[in-house]
C-alpha cells in the first residue's frame, strides 16, 4: 500500500512536470516573442518590468528561460498579476484556491451520492417510463449550457424568488466592520467541516466492523449530535452571523453545480449496473435466498461502483471545467473566475498560474480516487 | 499476372453481395435505434437542426434582404427600437445591434454542425489509430502513448482552451482542430484502446497472423472494423463536446468569431440583458436552448448507440 | 506450389519437424522499476519428432505448456530458445525458430493452425469467404476468382454443402460444428504440410464432435499433413492420433505410440491421467487416484524432477536429482522417471 | 415421511420471450426424485438443462415465464409460492451448485463472509456459531481454514468449486442442484471434487440433481439419468438401464459418439446433422432430422412413449427389446 502510494505519487509527479512543460510550450509556442506580452504590459510600472525581466530571465538564453520558468512553478513564484498590480500571483492564488476546493469537493460529494442513488434505481427498473424522463432530464442537465442554466437559477432562486444571494462571496455591507478577515474565518469553516467528516467517517467505520444491532441509528444519531454540537459552537464564537453568510452564498453554486454533474454519474452507475446484473454471483445471491434490495445493493451496486469510480477519474477534469464556467457566472472568487478574468484580461502571468494550479488540483484528485479505489477493490494489492 | 474476362464479372457480384450484407446490417440497427427511444428523441432535433442550417442560405437568397438580414452586419431599418421584440419580419425579434436573431441562429447552425463534425471526424480518426496500434504493439510504444494520454484526459479541457484563446487567436476552424487533438489524443485514444486489447486477445487475430498477415493487414482489416461501432459512438460524445466548448468560450468573448450561439449570449451580456429574462426573452432563449438541444441530441444518440453497440447492455 | 520438389532430396528420411531443446520462458509480474528475475517455465527443454502425415497428440493439463509448444511450431509465439528444424521434401531444411520478415511469411503457407475456440476465432464483421480466403489474401496468392473457386471448393471438402449457401454468411449464424469446420477449410486452403490443432473439439457438443474428429482424420490421411493435436482428453488423442507425448510443467513426461501408452503407462504422471478418466459405465468403479495436491507453480522451478511434489513413488533420490531424462522404456515409448 | 418424492416436477414448461421470437427452453418436463438420490440430466448445449435447473429455484431470467407446469418439493407446488415464500425454500431446501464457480463468488467479498452471507438469511444463530459452522463446512471439502477469510482471487479454480459446494452445503438442503459443476477443470481435480462431493452426500443423505454434457461423469455420478434433447426429456430410467439398454436413438448415438480410454477402440459413430435452431424446432419428433431410423411418422406426430418397467423413452421405433 505505502509502496503503491510512492509510486503513484512519482507518476503523478512526473505528469506534473510534463503538464508544466506543455504549458510552457503553448505560452511560447504562440507567434511574436512572449517576453514582449509580459515586460511590454503598459498597466506594468517600469520598475516592475525590470523585476519581470530578471524574474523570469526573460534576457537569458531559451533553455536557461524553461529552467528558471520550471524552478518558478516549483517554488510557487508566477511573478505579478497585471491586473492586481501589485499583488503576486502566488499570493492572489493562496486566497481564491480553498474556495475553490470547498465548492468544488462539496459539489462532487453530492452529486456522485445523488448519481449513485438515481443510477441504481433507474438500472433496476429498466424499461419504464421513470426510466426515460430520469435519463432524458439527466442528459438534458447533462449538455445543458451551463451559463445559461446558472444565469436561470441564479434568476430563478435569486433574482424572482429572493431566497439567494445574486453572487458573490460575501455581502459586503454586512462584511465592513467585520471583526475577522473573510478568509480566515472561511478556513476555519472549512476545518470544522473536515472535523465533522472525521467524526461521522469513524462512526461509520465503528459500527459497520461491530455489527452492533441499530447500527442506523447510532449513526444517525452521531450525525445530528455532531451538526449541533458544531452549530453551537459557531454561535459561541460570535461570528456565526458571518460564517451563515458565506454558506448562504455557496448554496446556490454547489447545488447548481450538483444539477449539471449528477448525470454523468447516474448514466455511468445504470450502465455499470446493468453489465453487473449479468454475473453469476448475482444470481448466486438470489439463489441463496437473499431479498431483491439486498441483491441489489450489497452485491450489484457494490461491484457496479468499481468501474464509477474508475471513470470519476476522467470526470475530474469536467467537473473542474464545469466549476471553472460556474464560478465566473456566480462571481465566486475562486480559481475559476481569476482563471476566465485573468484570460479576458490579458494578463498572462495570473492566467498561468492559475490554470497550473487547477492542473494541480486534478492530479491531486486523481490520488485520492486511486487511494479510494485501493479500498474499494480487494483484488488490488500493491 | 495477365487478368482474364472472368474476374471482371465475379468481382462486381461479390461486392453487390457485400453491398447488400452491408445495408442489411444497416437496416438491423436501424430498427435496433428505433427501438430505443431516446435515441429517436435526439434524431428528430438533430434533424431540425439540420433542416435550419441548411435553409439559411436559401432564405437569404430569395426571401431575406441581405443588407437587413445579414446575420454579423445586417441592420432592422423596419424597426424602431432595438432590441426588437419578435414581430411578423423578424420571428424570433432583432438583437441589440439591430440584426436578425432568427438568421443569426440559422446561420450558426451550420457553423455548429461543421464545427462538431470536424472535431469529431479528426478526434476519432486519432482516438482509433493510436487505440489499434498501441494494443497491437503493446510494450514501450503502449505505454508512451497511453501515458500521453492519461495527461490529456487530466488536462481540463475548457480551462486550457480558455488560457489558448487568451494567447492566441483563435476561430472555430483552429478550435475543432484543437478540441479534436485533445480529445483524440486523450479520452478516445484510452477508450478505443480498451476495446481494441479486447480484439487483440481474440484468437482471429492469432489466426490472421498464423495466415501470413503483416501489422498492417491486422490492424485495418481485424482491429479497426471491430473498433468502428465504439468510434462512431464517440463521436457523438465529441460532437457534444465541441459544440459546447465553442459556445462556452465565445460567451466569454475568447473566440474571434463573428457569428455563434456563444456570442450571441455573449452580445446580449455585453448590452446588459441578462438578467432581464421576462422582458427580453428572445435574446437569451432561443442561442441557449438551441445549444443545449443540439448537446442534449448529439448525446442522446449517442447513448442510444451505446445500448446497440454493448453487447453486455442488450436486452436479451 | 511454387517452389519445384526436388526429385532426390538428401534428407528424404528426415522427420517433418525436429524439435530441440525446445523453451519458452516468459517474464513474471513485470515491474517498471525493478529488474526482472522471476520467469515462468512454460516450456522446458522440450524434444520431439513429427514424421510427414504423422499425428502426434499432446496431452496434459491446463497450463502445462502445450498450447505454448503448438503455438511456437507455427511460431505465434518465439521460441527462448533451441530449434525446430523442418523439412517438407521440397526444399532446404530450415530451422524455423529463429526465422524472419520473408522466409517466415513464406513459412506460413506450410504450417497453419486450428483454435479451439470456434466463437471467437473468426471475425465477426468477416463473411466466412473473406475468412477462409484470407490466407490466400495475405499472401497473394491467385485472383479474386482463382480465390472463389479453392473456397468452394473447400468448403465442399470439409462438408458444408452447398458451398454457395456458405460463401457470404456471417460466423453468427453457424453452428459450432459448422465453424470448426470452417476453420479447418481455412487452415487448410493453403495446403499445409502440417497443421497444428489446438482442442479443436473441446468445446463442441458430442453430438458433432465425432463428425469433425472424423473430418480431420479423414482430411490427414487423404492429403499427408501432419497434425501436432493438442488436447486434454486422452480418450480424443487415442483416436486421433497414433503417437503421444505427455507433458507435465513444461516437460515431456512420457512419448510414445499410443496404444502402448494408454495399455500400459509407465510415467506416475500418466498412470493418474489415465484413472481420473471418468468411464462411462455405471458399473464400473475406478481406483482413486493416487496423486495429491494441484499444480504447483512454473515460476523458476527448482532442478529436481517436475513432478516430485505430487509423485506416490519418489524418493530421495528424486529430490536431490536434476529433471529425468527422457529415456526408452518400451518399444516405441520413452518415460521422463527414474522410478519407472 | 410425508409419503411424498421428495423432488416432483410436472409438466413444466417455461418460454423465452426473446427479440427473433418464442422459444421454448422448457418443454412439458416431468420428473421425480427421491430422498437421498441423485439425479443425472444429461443434453448438449442449449437444450434447455440449466433452463430447467433455474426454473426449479423459479431464477429464471426477466424475458423467461414458467408457462405451466408444478415443482413440487414434499409436496408443496414451488411454481404458486409468493417471492417472499419462495425465498424460504432458496437454499435452505434447494441448494446449487454453479456451472462456472470462478464468477459465482462475488468478487469484493470475502469468501467467508459469503458463506455466512447465506446462513444469516435463513438462521437466527448467534454470528460466532456461523464462523464456527462455515470452519465445519471447510474441513468437509478439504479446504484449508485459512482461506476462510481471503478474497476469491486468492483462490485455485478447484479450490473456488470446493468453497461453492461449501456453501451450498452451508443450510444443509435436502436438495442440490450442480450444473455442470467440473466442466471447466482438469481431469484429476475433476475426479478428487466427483469423489469427495458423492461421500459428503451419502453422509449427509442429500439428493441431487446433476447437469452435465459428459455421459462419462453422469455415469459416475448418478442413480437415475433422465436425458434432454430440445426442451423435452427423450428418455428416463435408472442409471443401468439407460447405459446398458438405451431406447432413444439419440441416447444410443450419445453412447457410441463417445470415445473411451479404456478397452478395445471402437469405431466412432457420427450423428449427421446440426443441433435443433430452439426458434424453429422440427416437427413431430425434434430429432427425426437427425434419426437414422427415422420414418414419416417421426416428422408428423409427436412420439408415443414406450415404457420398459420404470425405463422409457419417447420414440415411434424403438429397438426390440
Amino acid at each position: 500500500m505505502a509502496r503503491y502510494l510512492i509510486s503513484r505519487t512519482l507518476q503523478i509527479l512526473l505528469t506534473l512536470f510534463a503538464f508544466i512543460c506543455i504549458v510552457y510550450f503553448i505560452v511560447n509556442a504562440q507567434p511574436g516573442d512572449i517576453s514582449n506580452v509580459y515586460a511590454m504590459n503598459p498597466e506594468l510600472p517600469p520598475d516592475a518590468r525590470e523585476r519581470l525581466q530578471n524574474q523570469f530571465g526573460l534576457n537569458e538564453p531559451l533553455w536557461k528561460q524553461f529552467l528558471v520558468y520550471v524552478r518558478n512553478v516549483f517554488t510557487g513564484s508566477f511573478g505579478v498579476s497585471f491586473s492586481f498590480y501589485p499583488r503576486t500571483v502566488a499570493d492572489v492564488i493562496a486566497e481564491r484556491l480553498p474556495r475553490t476546493v470547498a465548492l468544488f469537493f462539496t459539489a462532487t460529494v453530492f452529486s456522485f451520492y445523488l448519481g449513485f442513488l438515481l443510477g441504481k434505481i433507474i438500472a433496476w427498473r429498466r424499461g419504464g417510463w421513470t426510466e426515460y424522463a430520469t435519463t432524458i432530464g439527466g442528459v438534458t442537465l447533462y449538455t445543458v449550457f451551463t451559463p445559461w442554466f446558472a444565469l436561470m437559477m441564479i434568476w430563478l432562486f435569486a433574482f424572482k424568488a429572493g431566497w439567494f444571494p445574486i453572487g458573490k462571496f460575501l455581502d459586503p455591507v454586512l462584511w465592513r466592520d467585520a471583526p475577522i478577515e473573510a478568509n480566515t474565518l472561511f478556513g476555519r469553516m472549512m476545518l470544522t467541516a473536515l472535523a465533522l467528516s472525521i467524526v461521522v467517517f469513524v462512526v461509520f467505520v465503528i459500527t459497520t466492523r461491530l455489527r452492533i444491532a441499530g447500527a442506523r441509528l447510532i449513526q444517525l444519531g452521531s450525525i445530528v449530535a455532531s451538526v449541533a454540537v458544531m452549530l453551537g459552537a459557531w454561535r459561541l464564537t460570535g461570528h456565526g452571523h458571518l460564517a451563515w453568510d458565506i454558506v448562504k452564498h455557496m448554496v446556490l453554486p454547489v447545488l447548481t453545480l450538483t444539477l449539471i454533474s449528477f448525470a454523468g454519474t447516474m448514466l455511468l452507475t445504470r450502465n455499470s449496473m446493468l453489465e453487473t446484473m449479468r454475473e453469476d454471483f448475482v444470481l448466486a445471491a438470489r439463489a441463496k435466498g437473499l431479498p431483491e434490495k439486498a441483491v441489489r445493493d450489497k452485491h450489484v451496486a457494490r461491484n457496479a461502483l468499481l468501474p464509477v469510480v474508475t471513470s470519476l477519474v476522467f470526470s475530474l477534469a469536467f467537473a473542474v471545467d464545469g466549476g471553472v464556467i460556474i464560478e465566473s457566472v456566480f462571481s465566486w472568487p475562486g480559481m475559476g473566475q481569476t482563471l476566465v478574468s485573468a484570460a479576458v484580461a490579458e494578463d498572462l502571468p495570473l492566467a498561468v498560474g492559475a490554470f497550473v494550479f487547477v492542473g494541480i488540483f486534478v492530479l491531486l484528485a486523481h490520488l485520492a480516487v486511486d487511494v479510494i479505489y485501493v479500498f474499494l477493490d480487494p483484488r488490488i494489492r500493491y | 499476372m495477365a487478368v482474364d474476362v472472368a474476374p471482371q464479372e465475379a468481382a462486381p457480384s461479390i461486392r453487390k453481395v457485400r453491398l447488400t450484407l452491408a445495408m442489411r446490417s444497416l437496416r438491423e440497427n436501424w430498427s435496433l435505434f428505433l427501438g430505443t427511444r431516446i435515441g429517436v428523441i435526439g434524431l428528430v432535433i438533430i434533424i431540425f437542426y439540420l433542416v435550419l442550417a441548411l435553409a439559411h442560405p436559401i432564405l437569404m437568397n430569395t426571401v431575406w434582404e441581405e443588407r437587413v438580414y445579414d446575420p454579423v452586419v445586417g441592420y432592422a431599418f423596419d424597426e424602431t427600437r432595438q432590441p426588437a421584440p419578435p414581430s411578423w419580419n423578424h420571428l424570433l425579434g432583432t438583437d441589440p445591434l439591430g440584426r436578425d436573431v432568427l438568421s443569426q441562429l440559422m446561420h450558426s447552425a451550420r457553423t455548429e454542425f461543421l464545427l462538431g463534425l470536424l472535431a469529431a471526424v479528426v478526434t476519432v480518426t486519432i482516438g482509433t489509430t493510436v487505440g489499434a496500434v498501441a494494443a497491437y504493439y503493446g510494450g514501450i510504444i503502449d505505454t508512451i502513448l497511453m501515458r500521453f494520454a492519461d495527461l490529456m484526459v487530466m488536462m481540463p479541457g475548457i480551462s486550457i482552451l480558455i488560457v489558448l484563446s487568451a494567447l492566441i487567436g483563435v476561430e472555430h476552424f483552429e478550435l475543432a482542430l484543437i478540441i479534436g487533438i485533445l480529445s483524440g489524443f486523450g479520452g478516445a485514444s484510452i477508450l478505443l484502446k480498451s476495446q481494441a486489447l479486447s480484439v487483440v486477445v481474440k484468437p482471429y487475430i492469432e489466426a490472421a497472423r498464423a495466415a501470413g498477415g503483416g501489422p498492417l493487414h491486422i490492424i485495418f482489416i481485424h482491429i479497426v472494423p471491430n473498433l468502428l461501432p465504439l468510434s462512431f459512438l464517440y463521436m457523438m460524445f465529441t460532437v457534444t463536446g465541441a459544440i459546447f466548448s465553442e459556445a462556452i468560450l465565445s460567451f466569454l468573448g475568447l473566440l474571434d468569431v463573428r457569428m455563434s450561439w456563444g456570442l450571441m449570449i455573449h452580445t446580449t451580456e455585453a448590452a446588459g440583458y441578462l438578467l432581464q429574462v421576462g422582458a427580453y426573452w428572445w435574446l437569451i432563449f432561443p442561442a441557449s436552448l438551441s445549444i443545449t438541444l443540439l448537446c442534449t441530441s448529439f448525446y442522446l444518440v449517442g447513448r442510444a448507440m451505446d445500448e446497440i453497440v454493448n453487447p453486455r447492455l442488450r436486452r436479451l | 506450389m511454387a517452389a519445384a520438389a526436388q526429385p532426390t532430396s538428401p534428407n528424404e528420411d528426415r522427420p517433418l519437424l525436429q524439435v530441440e531443446g525446445l523453451r519458452k520462458h516468459f517474464p513474471a509480474g513485470s515491474s517498471r522499476f525493478r529488474r526482472n528475475e522471476r520467469f515462468i517455465h512454460a516450456v522446458d527443454d522440450v524434444n520431439f519428432t513429427l514424421g510427414r502425415g504423422e499425428s502426434l497428440g499432446l496431452v496434459g493439463e491446463s497450463g502445462c505448456g502445450k498450447t505454448t509448444t503448438g503455438k511456437m511450431l507455427v511460431r505465434l509465439i518465439d521460441p527462448s530458445d533451441g530449434h525446430v528444424i523442418f523439412d517438407d521434401g521440397t526444399g532446404e531444411p530450415t530451422d524455423i525458430a529463429t526465422l524472419r520478415g520473408r522466409p517466415l511469411k513464406e513459412f506460413r503457407k506450410h504450417a497453419q493452425m486450428i483454435f479451439q475456440d470456434p466463437y471467437e476465432s473468426m471475425n465477426p464483421r468477416r463473411t466466412i469467404f473473406d475468412t477462409i480466403a484470407e490466407p490466400l489474401q495475405v499472401q497473394d496468392i491467385g485472383t479474386l476468382v482463382d480465390r472463389l473457386d479453392r473456397v468452394m471448393e473447400m468448403l465442399a471438402l470439409v462438408g458444408l454443402t452447398p458451398p454457395r449457401t456458405f460463401l457470404f454468411r456471417y460466423p453468427h449464424e453457424l453452428s459450432g460444428g459448422q465453424r470448426q469446420r470452417v476453420a479447418i477449410a481455412r487452415a487448410l486452403i493453403v495446403e499445409p504440410s502440417f497443421v497444428v490443432a489446438d482442442e479443436p473439439t473441446s468445446m463442441l457438443d458430442v453430438s458433432v464432435r465425432t463428425g469433425v474428429m472424423q473430418l480431420m482424420a479423414d482430411l490427414a490421411d487423404g492429403l499427408g499433413i501432419g497434425y501436432l493435436y493438442i488436447t486434454h482428453d486422452l480418450a480424443v488423442a487415442r483416436y486421433m492420433c497414433s503417437r503421444i507425448a505427455v507433458m507435465y510443467l513444461g516437460k515431456i513426461v512420457e512419448i510414445g505410440d499410443t496404444e502402448e501408452i494408454l495399455r500400459s503407462p509407465q510415467h506416475p504422471y500418466t498412470q493418474a491421467l489415465l484413472s481420473a478418466v471418468p468411464v462411462p459405465d455405471p458399473t464400473v468403479a475406478r481406483e482413486p487416484v493416487k496423486i495429491k495436491g494441484g499444480v504447483t507453480t512454473l515460476i523458476n522451478p527448482p532442478a529436481q524432477c517436475r513432478f516430485y511434489p505430487r509423485c506416490p513413488i519418489a524418493d530421495d533420490y528424486c529430490e536431490t536429482n536434476d529433471h529425468p531424462p527422457l529415456e526408452h522404456k518400451g518399444q516405441e515409448q520413452e518415460v521422463a522417471c527414474y522410478k519407472a | 415421511m410425508s409419503g411424498y418424492p421428495l423432488l416432483a416436477v410436472e409438466d413444466l414448461t417455461m418460454h423465452y420471450q426473446t427479440r427473433a421470437g418464442e422459444v421454448c427452453a422448457v418443454d412439458g418436463v416431468s420428473l421425480s426424485l427421491e430422498r437421498g438420490q441423485s439425479l443425472g440430466l444429461v443434453g448438449e448445449s442449449g437444450c434447455g438443462k440449466s433452463s430447467l435447473a433455474l426454473a426449479l429455484l423459479r431464477l429464471q431470467p426477466e424475458n423467461a415465464q414458467i408457462l405451466r407446469g408444478k415443482v413440487l418439493l414434499d409436496g408443496v407446488d414451488l411454481v404458486s409460492l409468493s417471492e417472499e415464500e419462495m425465498r424460504k425454500y432458496r437454499w435452505n431446501r434447494i441448494a446449487m451448485v454453479f456451472q462456472s464457480a470462478m464468477n459465482a463468488l462475488d468478487p469484493v467479498y470475502r469468501v467467508g463472509d459469503q458463506i455466512i452471507e447465506a446462513l444469516e438469511q435463513h438462521s437466527n444463530a448467534a454470528r460466532q456459531d456461523m464462523v464456527e459452522r462455515v470452519g465445519e463446512l471447510y474441513k468437509l471439502v478439504n479446504l484449508s481454514p485459512n482461506f476462510i477469510q481471503r478474497y476469491p482471487h486468492e483462490y485455485s479454480g478447484g479450490m473456488k468449486q470446493r468453497a461453492i459446494i461449501a456453501m451450498a452445503l452451508a443450510c444443509e438442503p435436502d436438495l442440490i442442484i450442480a450444473d455442470e459443476p467440473t466442466t471447466a477443470l482438469d481431469v484429476i481435480v475433476q475426479d478428487h471434487i466427483l469423489r469427495e462431493f458423492g461421500n459428503i452426500r451419502k453422509e449427509l443423505n442429500m439428493s441431487m440433481l446433476y447437469i452435465s454434457h459428459d455421459m462419462a461423469v453422469i455415469a459416475e455420478v448418478s442413480d437415475v439419468v433422465a436425458v434432454m434433447y430440445a426442451g423435452k426429456i427423450v428418455e428416463y430410467g435408472t442409471a443401468e438401464e439407460v447405459f446398458n439398454k438405451p431406447i432413444h436413438p439419440y441416447t444410443r448415438a450419445l453412447m457410441s459418439a463417445f470415445p473411451s480410454v479404456t478397452g478395445e477402440k471402437h469405431e466412432l459413430a457420427t450423428l449427421g446433422g446440426e443441433p435443433p435452431n430452439p426458434l424453429d424446432l422440427p416437427t413431430g419428433c425434434h430429432f427425426h432430422p437427425r434419426c437414422p431410423f427415422a420414418t414419416e411418422v417421426c416428422a408428423e406426430q409427436e412420439p408415443p412413449t414406450v415404457r420398459r418397467g420404470d425405463h422409457w423413452a419417447d420414440c415411434w421405433n424403438p429397438p426390440e427389446d
